[in-house]
């Protein structure tokens, strides 16, 4: 109890030092930092505030400091919600970066368009997040990631054209919105571009974590790859298990869940295994980022692409900042729906003014050898 | 899907998966299964013993260096600790004031919640796994089926802690007294046994025992602050099989295992889940008190 | 008002009629369930698919709500409450779990775990806190009533309740069923406040969270129920800022509440009878 | 006269334990009858087997010219037979009051609709619950205490509490299972003053389980005697008193409590 009792007492220092301090642009941040995505909340709050600092050591943002509000919303859109409000109302931000989980900014769409507040989704990747049911784009959403149709496009794209198979088992996570999207669209684009699912099986994320039950009625199949939408160690265990099973000749193939914490898990079964993802760790853009974030925290980073994301969304936020020439955010919001070419660290961006999805960003194929994950090839499926 | 001559093969596969998934929830059961027998009450903070356990046993290894046998030994040790650290703090004085045993379980909910978060906060809420310590390379069954070396292992260790136990249990005066106690902790009392070491032993063993389980968790799956979730599974084995009863606690695992195995493999996999619990509650309307429950009828 | 506290409100509003519910079977029948989010999860889908789909108003389709989990309450309710303890509450955990499972499966009428978005945002303030109202009269009326007593000596011992003429399988029915309207109402309420519901919402961690605001209040204590919904609601928010601690925290307090007063804030009084005795101890 | 309650050949065994053996007796409209016998002779048991705690291994129990052996204990009570306890069962936590009203209740319904709106019968009906619940509370000389913690009262006052609560069921039999354990003399006295004059104004049939001979011979004038489960003996409190099985159970009994 003695800590909480010293955290209030920060935090009052902290309020009252922010009441100084009052040349400053507030932007909030939605984190998971608790709750299901607990494993990827630390990288990107740390992200995050390594941008904020970076920017700011160079002078800011119109020439004041950027200051960054964090909120936990335990991986869970109704305590997002209130996290949100609470940002607009109560810390008066002028936008907010995050949250991870499209569940969560599907809820708050229509909280930011009714206050007027941009928000920028860093892997809330389901075509939802901004554009509403009736395909009209949510005016104050953006996205700086791809989104799960494009996503499952490359993955069937991939495994046909690239490498060339025919047959593929899927094993998805029937709890999660990500893995029920990816594996939509994959066996959509999968099939037209000639393939057949030969094995779709589900589990439960969470609780589920032997899946050989599944994969040795996969391995009775004669499926050439497996394909595993899933986040975290729903995509380790499957490996590790399947070559515990003795599965050898199959491959592996996935998107942005991919983390290189895997290998610690899998180990040499993720040899030879394929993910669609956002970036590089070898993407020479990007070692200044992985320099400093270790330098500052003293850890590898091995959640690196919401860490990147956050990091780059905060990059973009303050580009759209200046060019709006004003922290008022709806001229911070034209600013975002205008952005051209922007060269940001992983990527450069422009956003389609219809939808608030990057347009034509390019996936990064890795692959993993020796344990480490490698670049293998950009794509932008035909 | 499947061709013919897969079938037998297939089928024999998923017994041999059923078997290994039901010995790790055994592990768990039990210890759950043990503490309820003497008090009475589901202990949810059962699964935040095992993430110490699996994380004790990480710890020594990755960062002590130490071999797979001291650090094993020190995760029992540790998680054994934890878990009467833990009696002595938040059950103690509930069950010293009252016998409403939902006040025990709500602290012990409250307790899970807490070392989760420890865990989320000191550590972080990285997946992390073993080093393999314990060979998972594939060994075929007379070319009748394939497993992991580690499955063996974990069925083979299953076996001699619980068999450990039983003894432990049969032979020995303090077994004596913790099967006296579950007949009626107070009469226990009134015997002259000390109930407050008596407790701490029971925590102490299920602790250890929940040790086990995450060891064997964390190498054969993951480690993570969320693993104690897991636990579910194994308190419906436990509840089918009859709470407070150690066979029980053994042969609803089993049978737990066997049924997540085959309802997965040739029924559906979506519904995993729905199957366990239908069988849950199929076992619970047909035997309320579960297939080794005693059937205890209030005095009037 | 700001957005921020009138969002606070009406989930404060939503948390009580659900905190009700669960009091009601906890606090005044006895039962402990571990799987009540279900419930809410049942009536947030029953609302959402008839407004969206089915263009009806919000007014009868939340009720719609209601009665669905009620429904479902009763057909689980009458194999399962024969169950007594431990045994119903791990019983009642894997129901809940079963229930979402369906409806995580179920995507041609759920849309699955991709959740169900554009649900009409009925929740104002005022419907939030009219519903609140109107249940809490009902709830309060029902509590000291034949039934509340009939609730209240099946909790106490049902043995000497079935002596007394009451047939306890029924009454323990009646308060499931009646907790279940609630949370199907306070689900439906939820699911037009964040216009968006998805399975994933309803899962364990929200069931614990309503047996423990009821278990914080006080069993057996209508109005501690709605004063541990205020205080954790409260706390939550307050210790936003250091994110990571909060669900320490919460635990924590949950240990406690139970080390120190395992009876609850109120124990099982009512508000009104600690002022009394209050103005008693005065004059 | 008719029987108001009949058991033929009743039997319920625990485990291989005969509990009650072949038991068999009446008792007529309006009797006060004792059932006695020394401790675990199954006095309880037959209790429990009237009201359906326990369902009979063999035999059949007929209550007022109805059959009542498969009946739930529920309706066994609504058919007219209330009953105390050995080991107290009042709600310790509610009040004096609410305990006779939660039972009361029974004979007094209105709709679920009247109860959670408090309109309709709501109002009139709990009126009388409570005026009914207050009348049978000063009958057995508790209407002051009326508002206090069931569990805070002192133990003959619980005992009273709970014939209280069994008569406002309004029963045609009324069962007492030691009414007068762990009183002491005085006391005692005072209830059978208590028992006879319910046994009059109510026209009630009483069977009474005492452990203690002295209140039964005084105040029943039909008394079985069990010991092991069977029936060992049965009629005025004369011919039990001088019945030779009942003597050796008794003394027995005395013997091994010595």
């Amino acid at each position: 109890m003695r800590k909480s009792v010293l955290f209030l007492a920060m935090l009052c220092l902290c309020v009252v030092s922010g009441a100084w301090a009052e040349e400053t642009i507030k932007v909030g941040y939605l984190a998971g930092i608790t709750g299901d995505f607990a494993a990827y909340g630390q990288p990107e709050v740390n992200a995050v505030k390594l941008a904020a600092e970076e920017i700011n050591a160079k002078g800011g943002v119109l020439g004041k400091k950027l200051e960054i509000v964090i909120y936990d919303y335990k991986s869970r859109p109704e305590d997002a919600v209130n996290a949100v409000r609470r940002l607009i109302d109560h810390d008066k931000v002028v936008a907010i970066l995050g949250s991870a989980s499209s569940g969560a900014n599907i809820a708050t769409a229509p909280l930011v368009n009714r206050a007027g507040i941009p928000q920028i989704g860093t892997l809330s990747t389901n075509p939802l997040v901004t554009v509403d049911e009736k395909g009209k784009v949510r005016p104050f959403m953006f996205r700086i990631c791809f989104i799960d149709p494009y996503q499952g496009r490359l993955i069937g794209y991939f495994a046909a054209k690239e490498l060339k198979k025919k047959k593929a088992a899927i094993l998805y996570d029937v709890g999660s919105d990500y893995s029920q999207g990816l594996r939509e669209y994959f066996t959509k684009s999968f099939t037209e571009y000639g393939g057949t699912i030969v094995a779709d099986y589900g589990f439960r994320g969470g609780q589920d974590m032997d899946f050989r039950a599944q994969l040795t009625q996969i391995k009775a199949t004669d499926a050439e790859i497996l394909v595993l939408p899933n986040i975290g160690k729903d995509l380790a265990l499957p490996i590790k298990q399947a070559s515990e099973l003795g599965m050898k000749d199959i491959i592996y193939v996935g998107g942005d869940g991919y983390g290189e914490f895997m290998v610690e898990i899998a180990g040499k079964a993720l040899d030879g295994s394929y993910w669609m993802y956002h970036l590089a760790r070898q993407d020479p853009a990007m070692k200044p980022f992985f320099d400093s974030y270790k330098a500052k925290y003293n850890d590898d980073c091995q959640e690196f692409a919401i860490a990147v994301l956050a990091y780059d969304s905060l990059y973009w936020l303050a580009d759209s900042i200046t060019r709006a020439g004003t922290a008022e955010p709806k001229a911070i919001r034209d600013a975002l729906e205008a952005t051209k070419e922007l060269k940001l660290h992983h990527a450069t961006l422009t956003m389609d003014p219809k939808t608030h999805n990057p347009l034509d960003k390019d996936a990064v194929v890795l692959t993993v050898q020796d344990g480490k994950s490698v670049f293998f090839k950009k794509i932008r499926p035909q | 899907m499947k061709e013919v001559s897969h079938g037998l093969e297939t089928f024999l596969q998923q017994v041999i998966n059923g078997l290994s998934l039901g010995s790790v929830y055994a592990l768990i059961a039990v210890g759950y299964s043990l503490v309820y027998s003497v008090l009475l009450f589901s202990n949810f903070a059962h699964g935040g013993f095992l993430v110490v356990g699996g994380y004790a046993c990480y710890a020594a290894l990755k960062v002590l260096g130490a071999n797979i046998w001291v650090a094993s030994a020190m995760s029992l040790v540790g998680a054994g600790i934890v878990a009467v650290v833990t009696e002595r703090l938040a059950y103690k004085p509930i069950r010293e004031r009252t016998n409403v045993t939902l006040y025990l379980l709500i602290a012990s909910m409250g307790m899970s919640i807490v070392i989760e978060n420890l865990f989320v906060i000191f550590v972080g809420g990285r997946f992390r796994a073993l080093p393999p310590v314990i060979p998972t390379s594939p060994v075929s069954l007379f070319g009748l089926a394939t497993t992991s070396a580690f499955d063996l292992l974990s069925l083979v260790a299953s076996v001699v802690f619980l068999g450990a136990l039983q003894i432990f249990l049969l032979r020995t005066k303090w077994g004596l007294a913790i099967r006296a106690a579950a007949y009626d902790l107070r009469t226990a009392g009134l015997m002259g046994v000390n109930v407050n070491l008596l407790v701490s032993i029971v925590f102490f063993v299920a602790g250890a025992l929940a040790a086990v389980g995450g060891i064997f968790l964390s190498v054969r799956y993951t480690l993570y602050p969320q693993l104690g979730g897991i636990t579910i599974k194994a308190f419906v084995a436990a509840v089918i099989g009859g709470l407070g009863s150690l066979p029980g606690a053994v042969v609803g695992s089993i049978i737990l295992g066997l049924a997540e195995m085959l309802t997965a493999g040739f029924i559906s996999s979506q519904l995993r889940d729905l199957v366990v619990f239908s069988l849950l509650v199929v076992t619970l309307l047909v035997k309320p008190s579960g297939l080794f429950g005693k059937n205890v009828s209030e005095k009037v | 008002m700001s957005g921020y506290t009138e969002g606070i409100i009406i989930l404060l509003c939503i948390n009580a009629i659900a905190g009700m519910g669960v009091s009601l079977l906890t606090g005044f029948a006895g039962v402990f369930s571990l799987g009540h989010a279900a419930y809410m999860a049942l009536g947030a889908y029953t609302t959402a698919i008839l407004t969206v789909q089915y263009s009806m108003h919000w007014l009868p389709a939340i009720v719609a709500g209601g009665i669905v989990a009620m429904i479902v309450a009763y057909f689980i309710g009458v194999p399962t409450l024969r169950l007594m303890g431990d045994y119903f509450a791990i019983a009642s955990l894997g129901l809940g779990e079963a229930i979402r499972l369906i409806l995580e499966n179920w995507q041609s009428v759920t849309r699955g775990a991709r959740g169900y978005p554009g649900i009409d945002p009925y929740t104002t303030l005022p419907v939030a806190v009219g519903a609140f109202l109107i249940l809490l009269i009902l709830m309060f009326n029902f509590i000291n009533s034949r039934y509340g007593r009939a609730c209240k000596a099946c909790r106490d011992d049902y043995i000497a309740a079935s002596l007394l003429g009451f047939n306890t399988a029924n009454i323990r029915i009646l308060a499931l069923v009646l907790s279940a309207f609630y949370c199907g109402v306070a689900g439906a309420l939820l699911g037009g406040f964040l216009s968006f519901i998805q399975p994933v919402m309803f899962d364990m961690m929200k069931s614990t969270e309503l047996t423990a605001v009821v278990v914080f209040g006080g069993l057996g204590s209508m109005s501690g129920t709605l004063l541990g919904t205020l205080v954790i609601t409260l706390v939550t928010e307050l210790f936003r800022p250091i994110s990571q601690y909060r669900m320490l925290i919460y635990g924590a307090v949950l240990v406690i509440i139970m080390v120190i007063r395992p009876e609850g804030i109120l124990g099982n009084r009512e508000l009104p009878s600690f002022f009394r005795r209050f103005l008693r101890r005065d004059s | 006269m008719a029987a108001i309650i009949e058991l033929t050949n009743i039997t319920k065994t625990f485990g291989g334990v005969r509990a009650v053996d072949a038991i068999s007796f009446s008792v007529e409209r309006g009797e006060l009858a004792g059932l006695i016998g020394p401790n675990g002779a199954g006095k309880t048991t037959v209790f429990n087997l009237i009201t359906g705690v326990y369902d009979p291994d063999q035999g059949s129990i007929v209550f007022d010219g109805e059959d009542i052996t498969p009946l739930k204990t529920y309706q066994v009570i609504r058919k007219g037979i209330a009953r105390t306890f050995q080991n107290l069962r009042l709600f310790q936590r509610s009040t004096v009051l609410e305990n006779v009203m939660t039972a009361a209740q029974n004979g007094l319904p209105y709709s679920f609709w009247e109860g959670v709106t408090h309109l309709g019968r709501w109002r009139g009906v709990e009126r009388k619950i409570r005026d009914k619940s207050m009348d049978l509370l000063a009958r057995v000389g508790l209407a002051d205490r009326a508002l206090q913690e069931a569990g805070t009262l002192p133990y003959g006052y619980q005992r009273r509490l709970e014939i209280a609560r069994a008569l406002s069921l309004d029963p045609k039999l009324l069962l007492l299972d030691e009414p007068a354990a762990g009183m002491n003399p005085e006391e005692v006295y005072a209830l059978n003053d208590l028992i006879t004059a319910i046994h009059r104004d109510f026209g009630l049939s009483i069977i009474v389980i005492e452990h203690h001979m002295d209140l039964v011979m005084e105040i029943c004038p039909h008394i079985v005697c069990m010991n092991f489960g069977a029936k060992i003996a049965e009629g005025g409190p004369e011919a039990i008193q001088r019945h030779p099985e009942v003597l050796k159970a008794y003394l027995g009994d005395e013997e091994e409590t010595a």
